[in-house]
C-alpha cells in the first residue's frame, strides 16, 4: 500500500532505533524515565500493535493520553443513544467502535440484542444516504468524535439541510483536543517530558491548539503520522527538542499536515456547530468550553429532541474500582486496574478504554498480554 | 407451482403445493435413486472396514447476501459441510440439506442457489440423500437458510485431531487468509465497498486427498468463522501449548489488507471458506508444503507457525521488528473502527 | 483516535456533492472531496492521493513531502549517528 | 457469558464467546465423549452387520411459539428426527443439533429448550455427537431454528417402505390426530383460543420397537406437517393406489374437534408429532393394533382405511352416513375460515 | 359437542331421507328435478361435506347459491386491500377466506409474499386489538360479508369511536342477502322450485328479507340450519310446502332464529353503516342499494381514503373463459367450466368460487371429485 | 356464508364491554355479548348457550326448541310414512 508500506520498513525503523538509542543517550541522566504522552489513541494503537515501546530504550517510555473519542465517551450520551434506538420508528446509526461503549443500562448492541433498531455504518454520508431510503424511519447519526471526525458530520448535516432531509438528525457529542490537554499539562502531579501531537486532528486544526504546551508549559510536541517511521521519527524528534533544551512544535507528519490545517473543514464545522459551554468527558469530568454543539440553525436536526426530556437520573456511577480516570490522565497503567483483565476485557468491558482497540486498556489486553506478564 | 415465481408458505405445508416445489424443482437438482425414495429417511448401504470410522457433521448457513463474489450460500453449504469432513480425513459420502426459506424467496432464485450446491458435493464424489423444506412467514427469516450435515469414512490408517498435538509441530495455512470475511464485509451495503475482493469458497477434497497420503499429518481445521485466530486458539486450548506465530509469514492478499486497513480489522479474524490449519510433525513440514503447493487450492500455502510449551498467552505473534506481541482470541463480532 | 487511511482519487461520481470513488489499497469507496478541492474543478484531483477518515478526504497527500521524510533517513544514516 | 443474559451476535462469531457459550452452558447438556473432543466432526465407531443398512435423516424446526403446551421446539427438534428415523425401522444411534439464534434470546430459555433436547434424545438410546451454533441479527430469524440430522441402523431382517404398500393392506393410525396442530393454533396470539388443547409431541421409537417384531409391517410415516391427509396422499401416489377411509374410525379429541369446528379446519389437515400412520398385511392387522394398544403411545391406536386399487381419487372418505367423498390434498397453509 | 352432534345423527337423518324420498314420491312427476337453491355457501359446504345432496332422490336436486361472502368479492375489493397491505407501516387484517381470493394484482397471500403485510384474525375485535398494540402503525380491518358479519364491524367501529383509537380503519365491502335474490328471481331462464334461507343472516335480519318471495314469485322458503337434520329437515318442509301448493316462509332453524332477527345487532349495523347507492358483485355486476358503507359519523374510520385515488384502472377483466358468473346464478355447475380442476383448483384458485371452502367450486371439488367421475 | 357455533358463556371477562369467556367443544375464547343482552347485566347470561359468529354472540340458543325439533323427528317415525 502506497504511504503505508515505505512507513514499516524494517530497514529503516531499524535505522530510527538506533539513532534514539543514540539520542537517549546523551540526555541528563537521571531517577524516572523520559515520558513521552502519545496524545491520540491512534497513536496508542500502532505503538502497540507493532510493538514500538519495545524498541526504546529503557529510559523513555510512551504514556497514552486522553486522545480516544470512544474512550472519553460518557455513559449518559451511551444511555441517550440507546433510548433513541429504543425508540419506534428509529434507526440509530454508530461508528462501529462506539457500539460497544457500556452505558448505566448496557451497551448499543447490548440494546440491540433487546430489540433496540441499531445499524454500523463507515461514516455519517451512509447514516444519511439511510435516511434517504427510508423516509418513514427516523435516522439518528451518533455523532462522537474529535476535531478529526467532525467535519464529516458537519458535511452531512449541511447536506441534509441542503436537500431537506427532515427525518435525519444527529446525537452530537462532538469534542476539541485542546482542553483535555489544558486539563492534564494544569495537573502538577503530571511529570510529562514530551507530547507526540495528534496528525489527524492537526490537519483540520493545525497546529494551534499545541502552541500552548510550549509556550506555558515549555513542553516539546511533534505533529505525527501514524506508521512505525512516523512514531519513531516523531519519537527522535522530541529526543532531539530535549536534548537542545528546545520546546517548540514540530511537524513530523509533512506529507499531509500543515500549520494552518484545513479551513474548508473549519468552514464547514463553523456553520454546523458553536462551542458548547460545557461538555462531559468520562474520566476527567465536565470541560467547560471542551465540545461543540449544534448552532441555533441546525438544531431542528438535533436527534437529543426526540427523547423524553429525563428528570436527571442519579446515574449510577459504574463500578467504583473502575480505573479509567486515573489511566486515561496518564496516572495508572491498565494492568493496575483491579479489573483488568477480569471483569474488564475486550469481550466485557466495564470501562471504555477497554472497547476501542485505541483505547489504552484495550491495546495493552490485545498486544501486551505475553510481554505484560513476561517482562513486568 | 404454475405460475407463483415466489415461495410462499403454502410450499411449506406438506400439501400439495410442497410435493410439487420438491418433486419438479429440487429433488432432479440432487438427481439420485436414495433421495428419489422420498422415504422419511434415506437408507444407505455402507459397508465399513475394520477401523473405519464414520464422521458425521453439521452446518448451518446464514450468510447475508445469499449471493457473493466468489460463491454464494449454495457453495457455502455444500463446501462448509464437506471441508469439516474432509479436515478429519474423511472421505464425503452422503449430506443432508435442509432449507429455511423467507416466503417470497424467488424460486429461480432458490433452484440456482441449490444446484450450485448439488454440483459441488457432487464435483466431491459425494451425494445429497435426504433433505427438509420449511418456508416461514416474512420477517421471521432472512432469505434463506441452509442446514447441511454430513456423513464421511475415515480411513483406518488415518487418525488426526487435537490429540496429536504437541510441542514441535509447525503449522501451514493453505493459502491466504480472510478472503471471504473480506468479501462478506464488501457486501455490507452500510459500508458500500467495492474491490477486488472474492471468497475463498471451495470444496478441500482435492486438496486433503493428497495431504493425507503425506505422512506426519497430525490436525486440520478450516479457519472459518473467527478466521486464522479462532482455530490457533482452538489448538492451543486443546493441547494445553502455546503457538508462536511469524506475522510475516501469513500470506494476506493485497485487497483484503486494503481492507483491513481501511476498517481497523486483523485479517486473521476474518473468515475463510477454502483454507485449512493443518498441524505437522517439525520434520515433515517442509514436504506437506511441497504436496500443498502442487495443488492449486494449497498453492498460496505457508509455514506460518509453530506449538510451543505454554506460555502466558495463547497465541504469541512475532511481527515485523521482531517483538512480540499476545495475539487474544476474537471476542465478538467484527465492527469496522473510525479510531 | 480517527484511522485515516490514503486513497487515489479514480473517478468524480457526483460533481455538484464532491463525490469520488477512490481506491484505497485495492477497495474502492465513494468519498467526498469538499475539504480538499481549493477553487477548481473535483476533476482535477482524479488521480491525486487523499488521507480519507470517515468517507471525508482531510488533506492531499504530498509525495515531494513523503519520499523527502524517507530520504531523511537514509541521509542520516551516517549523518546523526555521531 | 459473565453477566450476559441473553445472546448477542458476539456468541455466534467464533471467538471467545461463542467458546464460553459452548463449553459452559451448552455441551455440559448433551454429555458425552464423543462431542465433548470438539473436533469439526464427530468420529463415530459403527459397525455394520450385512444387511444392516444405515438411515440418515434432516428436518429444521421452526415452531412459534417456541414452547407450546406439551413440548417446544426442543422436545419437537429431538422427537421429529427420532421418529424420521424410527418410521423406516431404524434404531435412532447419533443426531447433530444446529441452532440458529436470534441475537436478544435469553441464555436461561436456550438452555432449557436444549435440555430437554437432550433428555428425548437419551430416552430413545441415542446422543447427541455434534452440533453447530449460529446467532443472526433481530430480525432475521425467529427466536430460534432448530436443525437435527440423524443416524440410524436398519436391522437386516426391516423393509419397510412404499415400494412395499399394495390393494388390501389396512391402515393403521397410532391415536387421535391433530392434536399438535390444534395445540399450535391455539397458541397463535391473533387467534386468543385457549382450552384443552395439547401437542403429542413424542417419540415413537418405544411404540416402534414392539411394532417390528410383529410380521405384516409394510410401511410406516409420521404425521406431522400436513397431518394424516398429507401421508394418505403420499402413500397413495407412491403405489399408485387409492385409499379408503372411514371417517368414523378416525380418532380425534373432543377439542381438537371443538377448534376445527370453530375456525372450519378438518382434523386430518393438522400436524401431529407423536402419531404414526402404518399400513400393515390385512391379515396382519388386528394383531398389530392389539401390539399397539399394548403400549401407552398406541393406546389410541384405530384401523382407519385401507388400500384399494386405483380410483379416480387418491384419497376417498366414507362418512357419517354412508356417502363417499374425496379428501383433496391440503392445497396451502391452514388458515381459519369465517363462511 | 352440544346442538352439533344431535343434530348429525345418522338414525335421525336416516329416519328424514326415508321422509324425503315419500314426499318427493308424491309430488307430480315431470321432465326436469325439483330444484331447491341453499342460498347460503354454509349450506353449501355442509351439503358436500355430508354428501346430503347423494341422499336425496333423484327428482330433488340442491342448487347453489350465491350467499358465500368471499365468492361475491369483486377483484377492485382485493387489489385495494393489496395496495393497503402495500402501504408502508399499515398491517391489513383479514378474515382467513378473503387471503387468497385473487384480485387482478393476485391475492393477499401473493402480495405478503411480496412483503406486504397481512395478518389472518378471527374477527375484527382481535383486528382491533392489534390497533391498541401498535399505535404506530394503522391496522387495517378488511371487512367483508353479509348481515350475519357486518354486526361484528360495526360493533368494532363502536368501540374504536368510543377509545378514540384512530389507528384503526375497516375497508368495508358488506353486502345484502336481498338484493341478488331478486336479481336472481328476475331471470326468467330460471326455474327454481324453492329456497332454503340462510339461517345465520336471518339471526339478526329475521325473515322479512326472504318474504318477497313467496309473495311475488310464490316459492316456498325454509330458514334452515347447518348441520344435516336441519338441512334435511328443511329439503322436507320445501317438499311438503310444494307438496301442498302452498308458499310461505317457515323456520327450521328454531332453536335460534326468530322472524324478528337481532335487533341489538341491526341497531349497531344502523349506526355506524349507511345503505350504499350501488355495490359490485363478483358474477352479478353491480346491483344498487345491495350493500353498506359507512355513515358520516363513521368516514374518519375509512381505509380507502388512506389509498391515493386511482385512476379509474380498466382493470383486466380476468380469464375470460371463468364460469364463475354463470356458476354462481346457478345456470352452470362447476365441473362444467373450463377451467375447474385444471388452472382452477383451490391452491391456484381462478376465480373466487375456488376460494372459499363454501364456494360451489371449492365444495365440488373437495368432495366431489370422486363422484363426479363415477356418476356423471 | 356464516360458519356459527354453539358455546356456552363461562364468565364475564369486561362487563362494561360486555365480553365474556366461551367454551365451545372444548375450547375457549372471549365473545362480545353486546348484542344477546337484552337490558339485564351479563352476568345473567353466565351457563348460557349462544351462536358465535367472528366473535359476537348473535343469539341466545333455545334448549327447548332444539329438544322440539328433534323430538319431531323422533314422533314423525311412525306418523308420515303413510
Ligand atoms: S481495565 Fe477497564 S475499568 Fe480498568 S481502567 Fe481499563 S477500561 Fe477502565
Ligand atoms: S372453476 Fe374456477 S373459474 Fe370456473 S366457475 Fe369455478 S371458480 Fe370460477
Ligand atoms: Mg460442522
Ligand atoms: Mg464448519
Ligand atoms: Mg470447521
Ligand atoms: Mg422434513
Ligand atoms: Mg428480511
Ligand atoms: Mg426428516
Ligand atoms: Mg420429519
Ligand atoms: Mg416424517
Ligand atoms: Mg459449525
Ligand atoms: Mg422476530
Amino acid at each position: 500500500m502506497k504511504y503505508v508500506d515505505e512507513f514499516r520498513d524494517p530497514a529503516l525503523v531499524a535505522q530510527l532505533v538506533k539513532r534514539i538509542d543514540a539520542s537517549a543517550a546523551r540526555l541528563p541522566s537521571r531517577q524516572q524515565p523520559w515520558q513521552l504522552m502519545e496524545v491520540c489513541g491512534g497513536h496508542t494503537h500502532a505503538i502497540f500493535r507493532f510493538g514500538l515501546d519495545r524498541l526504546l530504550p529503557d529510559c523513555v517510555e510512551f504514556v497514552h493520553g486522553p486522545g480516544c473519542p470512544v474512550c472519553v465517551l460518557p455513559e449518559t450520551v451511551i444511555d441517550q443513544a440507546v433510548a433513541l434506538a429504543q425508540r419506534p420508528g428509529t434507526l440509530l446509526c454508530s461508528y462501529g467502535d462506539a457500539v460497544r461503549v457500556p452505558g448505566t443500562g448496557g451497551s448499543l448492541l447490548e440494546a440491540r440484542a433487546g430489540g433496540a433498531a441499531v445499524e454500523v455504518v463507515y461514516g455519517p454520508r451512509d447514516a444519511l444516504e439511510l435516511a434517504r431510503r427510508h423516509p418513514d424511519k427516523d435516522i439518528v447519526f451518533l455523532a462522537i468524535g474529535f476535531e478529526t471526525t467532525a467535519p464529516a458530520t458537519a458535511l452531512a448535516l449541511q447536506a441534509a439541510r441542503r436537500e431537506g432531509i427532515g427525518n435525519f438528525r444527529a446525537l452530537c457529542h462532538l469534542v476539541l483536543i485542546e482542553p483535555p490537554l489544558r486539563a492534564l499539562l494544569a495537573d502538577p502531579q503530571l511529570c510529562l517530558d514530551g507530547f507526540i501531537g495528534p496528525g489527524h486532528v492537526s490537519l483540520v486544526t493545525g497546529t494551534r491548539p499545541f502552541d500552548f504546551i510550549p509556550a506555558q508549559y515549555r513542553r516539546p510536541v511533534v505533529i505525527s503520522g501514524f506508521e512505525p517511521v512516523d512514531l519513531l521519527q516523531s519519537v527522535w524528534m522530541l529526543l532531539r527538542q530535549l536534548e537542545q533544551g528546545k520546546a517548540c512544535v514540530e511537524l513530523q507528519y509533512r506529507r499531509v499536515a500543515t500549520t494552518s490545517g484545513n479551513s474548508a473543514a473549519r468552514a464547514a464545522m463553523e456553520e454546523v456547530f458553536e462551542p458548547a459551554p460545557s461538555t462531559e468527558w468520562r474520566g476527567l469530568g465536565s470541560l467547560p468550553h471542551s465540545g461543540l454543539q449544534l448552532a441555533p440553525e441546525y438544531r431542528a436536526f438535533d436527534a437529543a429532541a426526540l427523547l423524553e426530556p429525563r428528570a436527571a437520573t442519579g446515574a449510577e456511577p459504574g463500578d467504583p474500582r473502575c480505573g479509567c480516570a486515573a489511566v486515561l490522565s496518564g496516572r495508572m497503567k491498565p494492568p493496575h486496574c483491579p479489573l483488568f483483565g477480569r471483569e474488564c476485557t475486550p469481550a466485557t468491558p466495564s470501562g471504555p478504554l477497554m472497547v476501542s482497540s485505541e483505547g489504552a486498556c484495550a491495546a495493552w489486553y490485545q498486544y501486551r498480554q505475553e510481554s505484560a506478564d513476561d517482562r513486568r | 407451482m404454475t405460475d407463483a415465481k415466489r415461495l410462499t408458505l403454502a410450499h411449506g405445508s406438506g400439501g400439495e403445493p410442497m410435493q410439487q416445489l420438491l418433486h419438479q424443482h429440487i429433488q432432479p437438482l440432487f438427481d439420485n435413486a436414495i433421495l428419489a425414495r422420498q422415504e422419511d429417511q434415506a437408507r444407505l448401504n455402507m459397508t465399513l472396514a475394520p477401523g473405519e470410522r464414520l464422521a458425521f457433521t453439521t452446518d448451518s448457513f446464514v450468510v447475508t447476501p445469499l449471493c457473493f463474489p466468489g460463491g454464494n450460500i449454495g457453495t457455502l453449504a455444500a463446501n462448509g459441510t464437506l471441508n469439516d469432513l474432509v479436515v478429519g480425513g474423511a472421505r464425503p459420502h452422503y449430506l443432508s440439506c435442509a432449507l429455511i426459506i423467507e416466503e417470497g424467496l424467488p424460486l429461480e432464485t432458490l433452484q440456482a442457489l441449490l444446484a450450485d450446491l448439488a454440483r459441488e458435493v457432487r464435483a466431491a464424489g459425494a451425494l445429497v440423500v435426504t433433505g427438509d423444506t420449511k418456508v416461514v412467514p416474512r420477517g421471521a427469516a432472512d432469505g434463506l437458510f441452509i442446514n447441511t450435515s454430513g456423513i464421511g469414512v475415515i480411513p483406518a490408517a488415518v487418525d488426526l485431531g487435537t490429540h496429536r498435538l504437541k510441542a514441535g509441530c509447525r503449522l501451514l495455512v493453505s493459502g491466504p487468509v480472510g478472503d471471504h470475511g473480506a468479501a462478506i464485509l464488501a457486501c455490507r451495503r452500510e459500508l458500500a465497498l467495492g474491490g477486488d475482493l472474492i471468497s475463498d469458497c471451495a470444496s478441500l477434497w482435492p486438496l486433503v486427498k493428497g495431504m493425507l497420503e503425506e505422512p506426519g499429518l497430525l490436525a486440520m481445521r478450516d479457519a472459518t468463522r473467527g478466521g486464522v485466530n479462532a482455530v490457533l486458539h482452538e489448538f492451543a486450548a486443546a493441547a494445553g501449548l502455546s503457538v508462536e506465530l511469524e506475522e510475516a509469514a501469513i500470506p494476506v492478499r493485497p485487497a483484503v489488507r486494503g481492507l483491513c486497513e481501511l476498517l481497523g480489522l486483523d485479517p486473521l479474524q476474518l473468515a475463510c471458506e477454502g483454507r485449512l490449519l493443518a498441524a505437522v510433525e517439525a520434520d515433515a513440514a517442509e514436504r506437506m508444503l511441497e504436496r500443498m503447493h502442487a495443488h492449486p487450492l494449497g498453492s498460496g500455502a505457508q509455514l506460518i507457525g509453530r506449538l510451543v510449551p505454554q506460555r502466558n498467552s495463547a497465541v504469541i505473534v512475532r511481527g515485523l521488528y521482531g517483538v512480540e506481541r499476545s495475539l487474544p482470541a476474537v471476542s465478538g463480532e467484527l465492527l469496522p473502527r473510525i479510531c | 483516535m480517527c484511522l485515516a487511511v490514503p486513497a487515489q482519487v479514480l473517478s468524480i461520481s457526483d460533481p455538484s456533492r464532491a463525490l469520488a470513488l477512490a481506491d484505497s489499497g485495492g477497495v474502492q469507496r465513494e468519498i467526498e472531496l469538499s475539504c480538499v478541492i481549493a477553487d477548481g474543478p473535483p476533476e482535477t484531483l482524479i488521480g491525486a492521493w487523499v488521507l480519507v477518515h470517515v468517507g471525508v478526504a482531510l488533506a492531499q497527500i504530498s509525495e515531494q513531502e513523503a519520499l523527502a521524510s524517507l530520504a531523511l533517513w537514509a541521509e542520516l544514516d551516517d549523518g546523526d549517528g555521531a
